[in-house]
């Protein structure tokens, strides 16, 4: 079984990422929260971790249910980042 | 079962409270609401809606069986568009039938409130003169949607 | 100017919803509500409703005024049925256009909860066993229309 | 110039009373309250009276506009008596 989540960017994140989604490996026999992925992603990729810090407001859904950043994150799932929402 | 519909076509007012008011013989009131694309005067030409499809779809369900059972509704409707909108065009439709009227306007200020902080659509800006910028949330649209907390 | 219709005819809301929507580019919101005749279980048949002509124009005319001057509204639109409706048949349409949301659900709300006990119009109902009897008003209608004072 | 005012019923009332409407001439030189002219309708007719004194709610609009019982009513004036308003 695959350890790997799929991670999607939307609206401006998207934009300043440059690209729609991410595959990460996590790694075996840890419990990862969001908080964790966010370090991984970081250290994936250091302009991803500039993108983030510049973004206070950042908001998470796990399997596309609102998340906190405590949130446990399991292999397989769909974690999205996203600025605070706009819609109506 | 709230009908909800994320689409990048119009939508048809009249056709939307005929089902609602068709119902049942128990219903009262429908409360409808509208929003629409608004010129600001500022050179605003279009907005342009992102979502998340899937997750749309099940924020906006489970707000709509949430205004159900905490207004008593008989039924309520969630309509978004998507895509591109000129001013003055049609963004979202939010209706609800109750018995009384009270719990139908009701049930519609909270249907929008939640809506726009609460489900995963962002609004990007086009302007004449060739800028684009993404729309900030707003404190007062939180502050909207947790009133009702 | 609003918008104050009383008449036997039934309304066509999509034709109301795009009066109110093409008002100006500065509309963003549009709140409806329609009120209809409901069913209660009782062997209600009809409404019938009456009026005193003139008086109720009037009086429409001012409290359309009121909501727009009190809620900035772009305009509103008020109609009012009467004589004889058949449970589910519309009664009363009210629209309010406003530049943001709240304004347009308050200024609806005010509009029907006022309309109610303030406007020159009288129930009477109508059952299948033959039964007919004047509605009475009710303290919870006075309530809400003076919760706007 | 006559003195006259026409006074009309609505809803429960007009049915109780009998028929839509009256016309009543008021006392020359007096000012005539719409107290003064619910007294001058039963003095006329002892069965508006009664129907009056059962109708704790009546309400009065003079010339198409709400009116109190303390409103003074002109010569041409149009009084109308009906019970609270069920609308909408």
């Amino acid at each position: 079984m695959t350890l790997e989540v799929t991670v999607l960017y939307f609206a401006s994140l998207r934009e300043q990422v440059g690209r729609e989604q991410d595959k990460v490996v996590l790694p075996a026999g840890a419990t990862v929260s969001v908080c964790a992925l966010l370090d991984i992603l970081s250290q994936n990729d250091p302009e991803l971790k500039a993108i983030f810090e510049r973004m206070p407001r950042l908001r998470v859904a796990i399997n596309q249910a609102l998340a906190t950043f405590d949130g446990v994150v399991k292999a397989g799932d769909e974690i999205a980042f996203f600025p605070p929402m706009t819609g109506g | 079962m709230p009908r909800i519909v994320v689409t990048s076509d119009r939508f048809d007012v009249g056709q939307e409270a005929a089902r609602l008011s068709g119902l049942s013989a128990g219903v009262g009131g429908l409360s409808l609401f509208i929003g629409q694309v608004r010129g600001q005067g500022d050179g605003l030409e279009s907005l342009t809606l992102e979502h998340y499809p899937g997750m749309t779809e099940a924020i906006l369900t489970q707000l709509g069986q949430e205004a159900v059972e905490r207004f008593q509704l008989l039924d309520c409707t969630i309509i978004h568009r998507v895509g591109t909108m000129g001013i003055g065009e049609p963004i979202v439709f939010v209706g609800s039938a109750a018995a009384h009227r009270a719990e139908a306007l009701q049930a519609t200020a909270f249907l929008i409130d939640r809506l726009k902080t609460g489900a995963p659509f962002w609004k990007r800006e086009q302007f004449a003169d060739g800028r684009s910028a993404w729309v900030d949330a707003k404190a007062a649209d939180d502050n909207a949607a947790a009133a009702w907390d």
